[in-house]
């Protein structure tokens, strides 16, 4: 039935992130990438769900340095992301983005932002955009929990409501800012009901559940499109993995990484297959599919080139 | 092509009132930009002429910079103002960060053609807050190209070419330019490019390289230096990033001296760069280059004592006396 | 009885205020004062209230470049002022602030600000500084309800929250941002209401009201005082005058100013002095007492010599 | 005075400790800085040791810096982070605009003794908004003072200076020093005052005025440069506001050849207020200055595209070759 096959989709495409991410990992590990890389393991269904909504031959997406995810779910090749990190010629952004700052205007990802919260008002100039163009585009500002005191993104969730530009504020809450617990740094923690101050609606949502993220940004694009303004999304999440590789998370308090894991995306979803009948080998077949996928596209991207030394000047103007 | 009597106002609003026209893709948007007119008046009429792509925003330059450079990625050409040069450090990250990267990240696939309409410097009784002269701080990063127009001409010209011009473009005007007597001003020519400096007032004696409103004052000085003996060419930069380095050299070779003169800050300034390119260049001095600037200090408020900062006619005179008085003049061989 | 004295000690400092600023019109007319000067004339009653219900030997306040019936309220001498904005030697700030960047650290005026809400986190530090020092300082930040939508006061809102720090943020709601009317820029003009999305109390008060005002700002000060965290409060007044000396006003709606004279605090103040049973005869004398102390002022400040300008490289260090 | 084994981390961890011991009027906050001991571990242990003066903030640099500036005004002594110096441009105006007026409009009766540490320049793999080298951004501004220590010993002293200054001070540190090997670290002696350059090696031939992490590669080019004949004094400039000239225009003298090496941008960067100097201190030098920053880009991420824009032990040397590989040394007569 739909929602079976709905969230077979989704459980691709996480698994297409998570096993891309694991790629990553090795790769890190083995010294092929350098530098700090932020993973979103669990919170992939945040991605996922959020994209199945949009329609990317209009629409825009406006993450952060958390951004594999969104690339992968918006359709960017795994070996275009991992040849990026890697600093090849194929990699998405030639080696200029890395981890942290690639782009991918071709699929609709507008590119990662490694300033927090600088994301959010340039989404709602790409809403702004398209009072212009006619293109019925909505944008779509992705940012942590954190993020939401950073002055940028209330500038733009104000700019946006005031102009009522069709913008999705989607807050990837995984309860931390870097190495510090979000909940410490605010006096009111559901951060959804600071849309009401603004005049918009604000709705916190299962962020571990792609069909629930689907939902909720689907209805909210509609309203958007329809020129009822924006939404701001607060998606309950977390990460099962540190804030950047290598990181210890020593300040994670006993038993919080356990639950995560239990109630991390990917095993939901196949629980969820299961209950509706799936059948473990298809569940098998499937994992085994993209991870066959993703070892392909590491080697693709491993046998590429390096991006050009000589070309690093040009592009810096017309 | 038409000439017309305006103010610098009206030239830059002539400037503005063109591309609204001729590009479509053409937005303006600021504070107080559209039903107000601007709060210098420069907007006045463009909503009236252009409707929607011409609004008022909230006190957020965050996000009207950041909307922008958004905007621009999308095809839009917007053109925002910011009130005062010194209210961009609310929101210098959008230019810094986000603006001078949409480019080169994307190789050109995405690009920011956007102008940011801001003035800055002092007026009698601005606080240290209204005052500053900051292009020092834009002109320092790659993928931005600033401007500083101070003739009524040049107003609607260098604003016309940031606005056609597709990276993102810093327009620092002078307020107290705005409304001062009406000129003949040239409408409706090809328009221009960017870059290239100009030379106000040609000489033998002394290169002195100025930009912005203070190009009068020194102006002034020159004519006065002129009756001692003194004969100074005087060139407008009007382009901080790029420089037009050609004609700055070419001047200081022939004249075989350099004064910089600008009114912010000396420290740190955009006259260290001009001084430092034309001592890499290995054109032989016939004395020390001197740069005149603002000493450190904030600006203080009132005139007479902003007036003991800031660098004026008589300063520039002086330094014309001390640089190319003493009757040799020339290159050394 | 109190509520009559009450009243009639806000009247005069009132009166104090108008009076002055009706002066600097004139010097600003006459070309002894330059430059542009934002002048308060109609929301004198917040900062009567206001300044009533602190306690200035420890408390702190933070206004904006509209700042002189601040100063005024908080006890600085018409005459300093006025000096100020003439820059003569005994000005506040001996002629470096001027009219809007002056300060009075000994008034417990500690600076307006001429960038939009920046003074709302420096009046956190102050605050900041009383959880260290044992003052049981109070700070008060005020800014106009454009102010609401620059992200350094977010930024200054959520971190009082989030660390309970005894401030109020009080907002001079005119309606209007420089020339624009901020209705027209937000998509709810109830500002106060955004108080709640920081965890924090939020309230609306008559700002033409000095009683209304100081009740309010007492109360918060108190409850600040006790540790309990900030507050935000959204007075609402008018400017009877333009955003500076020469704004035309063209922007005003027809009548709108006729209604705001109406209901101009020292009008009301006046009225309601007399349904009080003060007689005409008092409010003249105190009326006459005021302007004949502010007539004094501006000769006494006109008098005075200039700044002088061989000291303009000091204090730029220690 | 006792030594330690320390690496630059623990060096400027060690200042810390100190600052927070002497000086109770001292706060340490900022994101990440307390609990977690900060993202580079520069913090680490300071919130057990002291307390409740140190403390971590939500992600919001205007409240940062401008809390600071406030609790600066009432007698505290904030040291407070930003992460990178590539994010104080989301908050510019707080340290522009609001720290750097405070002593000067009140005329004393107020200042701000806040230290604004923070780190910078590129790191292999870091982005284009993480690689930044601003210190000229900073420099150019009257009433702040700037350092930027490059060694185990400067990275205690040059903050310990800084934290003990009256005004408000900005500390850029480098992450690629952090944690490298441990050296001996002085410890508990005077703690010295701001300014003054450091001659990291003596030399004859070339003045080589350098700062921040980059002088590594500096000395490793002096070094092979010395191979080959060519003896440079390598000057670390460490303050960058207020700059040692004496010392730059002492040794130039002495050399008559002058190289700029910096990390940052080459126009408009502080090499041009270097180079400006020494030209109008009218030393004649025997061979045109020359800058070596980098060049107009944006910094990419791959680490071999990164090592394409930004200047290296190679381009110092060659630098080096170029201007005094004559054999030809000495200023001129
Ligand atoms: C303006 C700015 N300040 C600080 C940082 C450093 N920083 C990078 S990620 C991060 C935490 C962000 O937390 P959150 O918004 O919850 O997103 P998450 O990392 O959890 O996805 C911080 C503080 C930055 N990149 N930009
Ligand atoms: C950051 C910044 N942006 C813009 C300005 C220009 N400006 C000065 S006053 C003002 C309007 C402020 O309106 P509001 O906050 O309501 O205060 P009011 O003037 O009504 O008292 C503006 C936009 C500024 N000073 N600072
Ligand atoms: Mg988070
Ligand atoms: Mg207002």
């Amino acid at each position: 039935m739909k929602s079976t096959t709905e969230l077979a989709d989704h459980l691709r495409v996480m698994h297409r992130i998570r096993f891309t991410e694991e790629a990553i990992t090795a790769l890190r590990a083995a010294g092929d990438v350098v530098g700090s890389v932020h993973l979103c393991n669990g919170q992939e269904a945040v991605y996922a769900g959020a994209v199945a909504a949009l329609d990317l031959s209009v629409d825009a997406v406006f993450p952060t340095y958390r951004g594999h995810g969104w690339a992968l779910a918006c359709g960017v090749a795994p070996r275009a992301v991992l040849a990026e990190l890697l600093g090849r010629a194929g990699g998405i952004s030639g080696g200029r983005g890395g981890s942290a700052y690639f782009t991918a205007p071709d699929h609709g990802m507008f590119g990662e932002n490694s300033i927090v919260g600088a994301g959010a008002p340039i989404a709602c100039g790409a809403a702004l955009a398209a009072a212009y163009d006619g293109s019925g585009r909505v944008a779509l500002a992705a940012f942590g929990e954190g993020a939401m005191n950073q002055g940028a993104v209330h500038e733009a969730l104000n700019l946006a409501a005031a102009r009522s530009l069709p913008v999705l504020f989607l807050v990837e809450n995984n309860g931390y800012s870097e190495l510090t617990p979000t909940d410490t740094m605010v006096r009111n923690d559901q951060l959804f009901r600071r849309a009401a101050g603004y005049g918009m609606p604000g709705a916190r949502v299962d962020g571990n559940d792609p069909v629930a993220v689907a939902d909720a940004v689907g209805r909210a694009a509609e309203r958007a499109r329809a020129g009822r303004g924006p939404v701001l999304l607060e998606a309950m999440t977390q990460r099962i993995v540190g804030h950047y590789i290598g990181d210890a998370q020593q300040y994670r308090p006993a038993g919080e990484l356990d639950a995560a894991l239990a109630a991390e995306p990917i095993r939901r979803a196949e629980e969820a297959l299961r209950a509706g009948g799936v059948a473990e080998a298809e569940l098998d077949a499937l994992r085994a599919a993209v991870r066959a996928e993703i070892d392909t596209a590491v080697a693709e991207a491993l046998a590429e080139p390096l991006a050009d030394p000589t070309t690093v000047l040009e592009h810096l103007y017309a | 092509m038409p000439d017309a009597q305006l103010t610098y106002a009206g030239a830059a609003n002539a400037a503005l009132d063109r591309a609204l026209t001729e590009r479509p893709e053409t937005l303006l948007y600021g504070e107080d930009v559209a039903v107000p007119g601007g709060v210098f008046g420069v907007t006045k009429g463009l909503l009236k002429r252009h409707g929607d792509r011409v609004f008022d925003t909230p006190i957020s330059e965050a996000a009207i910079l950041g909307s922008a450079v958004g905007a621009s990625m999308f095809g839009r050409r917007p053109i925002v103002e910011i009130m005062w040069a010194d209210f961009a450090l609310v929101a210098f990250d959008q230019i810094v960060n986000q603006a001078a990267n949409v480019r080169y990240i994307s190789r050109g696939r995405l690009s920011a053609p956007l102008t940011i309409r801001t003035q800055q410097g002092n007026a009698p009784g601005a606080c240290a807050q209204h005052s500053q002269s900051l292009e020092a701080l834009f002109a320092h990063v790659p993928g931005l190209t600033v401007a500083m127009p101070a003739t009524h001409q040049d107003a609607h010209d260098l604003l016309l070419a940031a606005i056609w011009h597709d990276d993102p473009t810093v327009v620092i005007e002078n307020r107290t330019l705005y409304h001062g007597e009406k000129r003949a001003v040239r409408l409706g020519g090809p328009v221009p490019g960017i870059g290239g400096a100009a030379v106000r007032r040609p000489g033998t004696d002394v290169t002195v390289v100025t930009w912005g409103a203070i190009q009068h004052a020194v102006l002034d000085a020159a004519q006065r230096a002129a009756a001692e003996g003194i004969d100074a060419e005087v060139i407008d930069l009007r382009w901080i990033r790029p420089i037009d380095l050609p004609t700055v050299l070419g001047s200081v070779r022939r004249t075989g001296r350099l004064l910089v003169v600008h009114e912010a800050h000396t420290v740190g300034g955009v006259g260290g760069e001009v001084v430092a390119a034309v001592a890499e260049s290995g054109i032989r001095l016939a004395a020390p280059p001197v740069r005149l600037g603002a000493p450190p200090a904030r600006i203080p408020a009132a005139p007479h004592l902003a007036a003991a900062v800031l660098p004026g006619a008589a300063d520039v005179l002086g330094a014309l006396r001390a640089l190319a008085g003493d009757g040799v003049h020339g290159a050394v061989a």
